[in-house]
């Protein structure tokens, strides 16, 4: 199953699920969004739980806050991260302070915001940003990113019944191209779990969405041809972020590198080293490195060189275990 | 693919001749007149003695509350208040037309729809003071009431962004088919922001059974109607979502109450939003932190504030002999030896505990959070002096 | 303190009667019928034949480019492309109606507007195909176009942002007394953006001779109008902004050229906005990434197509005898030519150099920039094959 | 001189200088803005040129990149940083990236954006947020924000004359009581610069705002009681920081902090600390520590245990010398 398929299996069961459970955003009615995730959900289900949006963002989250809070779990779907900024103050003002600012009186943990994100189609400036760290500092959000078709059926019907508002985003270069045996059936994949998807000795990576495969395949050459054994670390969850697994593979290995296709400056890379320098400065053997996208918008004619790809990641293996 | 567009339906003119403002006149409809009688052509809203004399009472209440806090501000016993005055008739008579169950999303400056809903002076005082026994657990400023019990939800800061979440709200009522809809305040300057057109937008085009309730007091803080919008009001707006709208003289409660009645009728039973602009005039500063001395006239106050809502439907009141003025003032001296009381009472409450801090960020605190959490504690201990007590 | 607020001078009304949809009525202009006359009352706008016939080549040429590159993003030569079919005459007689001097703050699918001042086809090719020679140094998309030398803002793909800017962009204009104003063209599904209610308003507080110039062209992406407002379309809008407006006939070139032609006189003599909704249907699909069999029927399409703009405007200058249709089909030929063969000169010039990564995030490249840039070169240089060419 | 006359007298110089900028913003006409920062300017320049907008943010700046597009040197006041969320559309997407996506064609370098922020006015929630990290991820930014009336006349005057748009947070607890000499005269602090503020040899304090004379009380503290001798530095500008005053500091003393006052998770300090111990792995005797918000909103009743003062700060730097 490709993740186009598990993403709308996902909705699909959890349509089925909850009564008055709502998708909206823009194009995702009869037409099934512009990617498709959202396709013959609304003939399945009806109009008044499948709909097209006006094109707005920051009415699409308003809307959306607003029906949670009255405890319908609520799919709002942004058709490209680089459009949730509109949605900016809604989502950092309200969806994140919610809960705390009424002393528990009312919240909008039925919300899951799903959104494209990321390089990989020619999407130059707008079409590609991977804004996870704008919103990874905001206390009250969760942040979930997967890396296949697999992880993202299963985390995504976990976001939908965390009674927390979660921003689901889907590494959109992979929609069609990543494909894994999916399950038909209802299953939930933890939120704020990494997964250990290699285990290593000498050099731990750490990365999420399309990443992933991008750290997979620098591994594997630095395996190959010059035999280093690296464990590779999927965080899934960015916010809250699992510390404990992070920080004892770096205890173990001594090493880290972490990769994310956002421009560095104060990406999510950054909390990740200032955290695991804190809490493995015994343990380092060498300076936690990023292997990240340039401090520059997404360039559309240099997208290649811009990213952070298996290359870059593997010359910076070999340039931390050289430290 | 149930529809085609409707481009074609369009009447077609061979003259260039451009829509202007004039095109729209919107009136301003008044049943009360300010001898407390009711204008000769206008239907007095059926209401019984009981809602008349609440809705009495709850603007005499939110008169003297207003007046005590705002006192209590200025003695630096809470650090902030923001007075309903001016607008006590529009806030009370929209909240009495609606039902209990009814939702409310306000702005900030609605505390007498609260009262009336039934927030006692205890609940008042209790977020006034951050203590303990604040439902909002002393979290936010005083004024940013909240009642999941009375249906209305928390004061939120930045302004109109209760808007997009009403129609979203009341779209659920609708959806769970409850016999239910929504009211949203906000004020003239909040129109403004983009929360607004998109809230009322998709009201109209999602049908959600939302009022959209104006209080158009004249300003936003310093700054005046005329350098906030050149239209006409907040009402000319509403047939651009295409939603039909009440403007209503904010100071007739009668008027109010009629105008928020047909609207719920037209929500409940249309689908439909309504959009209500209530005319008023922001008699008091706009908070404590305020002085309109630096940006009007004494003049234009008393020019606008001599219209005085309370007065004239009390005067109506006592001509229908529903009230007893006698009894009210000893009532209203009762009041305010009651608020005088509690501001003691709740200010003695205790500040809620330090491990509230990390709660309802999410629904149970991340280990993160409980490290923290505990970093804080064991560093208070350093210095129990100098920070709030532990428990 | 120059004023007081106006709160007095509405009317008074003691009836309950709402304000509806049928309050105002719009109706579209439309002069040119669609066999090329004009109707018998309509007043043709003054128009000499050379601006006559440069309108007719610039509709010409654009619907030839969209038909070469709408095929080339076919043959995977370039990566995207949007037409702009349907849509012509609104866009080439709004352009025209201006001085070349105005700002032209467009959405994306106005490049005959571009066309119009004078953007060739070899800076359209160079953008489309990211070479070296695009004045956007190949750093967005195709189809974002952009001049200064023009007058013409790159676009941007985020919606509606442009509308703001606009408004802001005009008023710079008025401060410096510039005899210019700015035109800002969007989509009547952007005109749901929250920046689109700040923009027109803000224009007509601050008195920004702008005029907002909305494509209604019945879709935005799948998204029907009717399901993206159900007021009577974007004109219904401008008189809650107290903003003049007018409907026109969107494949009416001279209805179009005549309405830019007021707007652009009111707002430069009257240091106002105004607003234009021009009455169009998207003809082709959204853009080459969208196929519209999924979301409307064939039929829809062939009843809104038929009334084709650019014949009717043919016939038009035919029956004036402007044009020789003769020397139009070999003129087309041609234009076909010329596009092949600029194709293959465009798509052989290299891209940008490397270095240009790093310029224009701010003036100059800060320290940060330059090392990564170095980190960047020294890294392609161990693998020079597998990066573009550093130069 | 307190911050607000300093801010005050800037303003006005600049606006003396360059015959059609604009200073335009909620309330910041006649009234001079809620913390009259604004004062008497309208009178001065006319009601062109200084205004009270319509109460939308997203217009504001939207408007003021258009009006800095023609050139026009613009000042946008944002009343709270609390409420520049409904602009971040404008900023990030737009504002950020004119340069760039128009290949220098056009700019919005004349655009500088004030606004108050920070805690320590019982402002709660919404009325104390210290968001600078959610700006420091976005190239084509400048960042700055200053400490006391000196600096901050110094450092607007660079901001407005400076060929790209700027941030200029205001730390609007120190407003009326931070003072300092302040020339009369038109001055100017560079951009991008850190400041060392006193020189140590043990560990070095990284903060900016008005967490300044927070650590600055905190190494007095430790100087006296403990003997240790400190280097505190004033970062200034968030963006671009300045990365070789810091390191160069930290190879010295092997030790660093940072403090502020926004939560710690993923703030700007993570950044700091990502770089430095790539930068200074040999040199660090200890690992960076951050003092800083909790995750939480800015909590009303819990403001000073909530805020990164000068005794967490101090407990730090014997944690870190204890090390
Ligand atoms: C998004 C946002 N911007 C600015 C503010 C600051 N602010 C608080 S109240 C206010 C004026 C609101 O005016 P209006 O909506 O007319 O309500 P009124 O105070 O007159 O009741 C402003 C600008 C805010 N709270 N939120
Ligand atoms: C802020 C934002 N949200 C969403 C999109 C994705 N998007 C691109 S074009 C489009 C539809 C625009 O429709 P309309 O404004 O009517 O213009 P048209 O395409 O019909 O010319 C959408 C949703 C975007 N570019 N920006
Ligand atoms: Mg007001
Ligand atoms: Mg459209």
């Amino acid at each position: 199953m490709n993740m186009l398929n598990a993403l709308n299996n996902a909705l699909d069961l959890a349509m089925s699920k909850h009564p008055h459970m709502c998708i909206l955003g823009e194009d995702v009615g009869f037409f099934g969004g512009v990617f498709r995730i959202t396709k013959d959900l609304q003939k399945k289900y009806g109009e008044d739980r499948v709909f097209n949006t006006p094109l707005t963002e920051q009415g699409i989250i308003g809307f959306a806050n607003g029906l949670a809070a009255t405890g319908i779990p609520v799919i709002a779907e942004i058709q490209f991260a680089d459009y949730m900024f509109p949605a900016f103050d809604q989502l950092v003002n309200e969806t994140a302070k919610y809960r705390y600012r009424t002393g528990g009186e009312f919240n909008v943990g039925a919300l899951t915001v799903r959104s494209p994100y990321g390089g990989g189609i020619a999407g130059g400036l707008y079409h590609s940003q991977s804004p996870e760290a704008y919103y990874a500092h905001t206390p009250g959000l969760k942040i979930v990113i997967p890396r296949d078709p697999y992880q993202a059926k299963g985390l995504l019907l976990s976001a939908i019944s965390d009674p927390n508002p979660v921003l689901f985003f889907e590494p959109k270069k992979l929609y069609r191209t990543s494909k894994s045996d999916v399950l038909d059936t209802y299953y939930s994949l933890p939120l704020g779990v990494a997964d250990i998807i290699q285990t290593g000795t000498d050099i731990t990576i750490v990365a999420w969405g399309a990443q992933v495969e991008v750290i997979q395949k620098a591994a594997k050459m630095a395996l190959e041809q010059d035999n280093i054994s690296i464990e590779l670390i999927d965080l899934r969850s960015i916010l809250p972020w699992d510390i404990q697994t992070v920080t004892d593979s770096v205890k173990k290995t001594g090493r880290l590198i972490i990769n994310h296709e956002a421009p560095i400056t104060n990406g999510f890379g950054s909390e990740i080293a200032a955290t695991v320098q804190l809490e493995c400065f015994l343990s380092l053997e060498a300076p936690i490195m990023r292997v990240c996208g340039l401090d520059i918008p997404f360039p559309f004619c240099h997208e290649k060189e811009y990213l952070p790809d298996h290359l870059k990641t593997y010359e910076m293996i070999k340039r931390s275990m050289r430290y | 693919m149930k529809n085609t567009i409707n481009h074609t339906t369009h009447i077609i003119t061979h003259t260039l001749k451009p829509i202007t403002t004039d095109a729209l006149s919107i009136e301003t409809l008044s049943l009360l007149k300010t001898n407390g009688s009711l204008y000769p052509e206008a239907v007095c809203p059926t209401i019984d003695q009981k809602t008349a004399v609440k809705i009495y009472h709850t603007m005499q209440f939110i008169r003297l509350l207003d007046d005590r806090m705002q006192a209590c501000q200025r003695q630096g016993r809470i650090s902030f208040y923001m007075q309903c005055l001016g607008e006590e008739a529009a806030v009370t008579g929209s909240a009495a037309g609606l039902h209990q169950q009814d939702m409310i999303f306000a702005q900030y400056r609605e505390q007498a729809a609260l009262h009336y809903r039934g927030f006692t002076l205890q609940q008042f005082m209790n977020q006034l003071f951050s203590n303990q026994l604040d439902l909002g657990k002393g979290r936010q400023m005083p004024v940013h009431y909240g009642s999941a019990d009375l249906n209305y939800m928390t004061i939120s800061s930045p302004l109109a962004t209760q808007i997009p979440q009403a129609s979203g709200y009341a779209y659920g009522q609708r959806l769970r088919k409850d016999p239910y809809c929504t009211l949203c305040y906000f004020g003239e300057g909040a129109a403004s922001e983009g929360d607004f057109h998109a809230g009322l937008n998709m009201a109209a085009v999602h049908q959600a059974p939302v009022i959209f309730f104006c209080r158009n007091n004249g300003y936003a803080i310093s700054t005046p109607t005329y350098e906030q919008f050149i239209g006409d009001g907040i009402a000319s707006r509403g047939i651009g979502y295409g939603i039909d709208t009440l403007r209503v003289d904010g100071n007739d409660v009668l008027a109010v109450y009629a105008a928020t009645q047909y609207a719920r009728n037209h929500a409940m039973t249309q689908h439909k939003p309504f959009l209500i602009e209530a005319i008023n005039y922001r008699s008091a500063a706009h908070s404590t932190s305020d002085d309109p001395i630096g940006y009007r006239t004494k003049e234009e106050e008393k020019k606008f504030s001599t219209n005085n809502a309370f007065y004239r439907y009390e005067t109506f009141l006592i001509q229908k002999n529903w009230i007893d003025l006698k009894e009210e003032i000893e009532r209203t001296e009762q009041i305010k030896q009651d608020i005088l009381t509690d501001v003691k009472r709740a200010e003695k409450i205790e500040k809620p505990i330090i491990d509230q801090m990390i709660e309802d960020v999410y629904d149970k605190p991340t280990t993160q959070l409980f490290n923290q959490l505990d970093d804080l504690k064991k560093h208070i201990q350093h210095y129990p002096e100098l920070y709030s007590h532990v428990h």
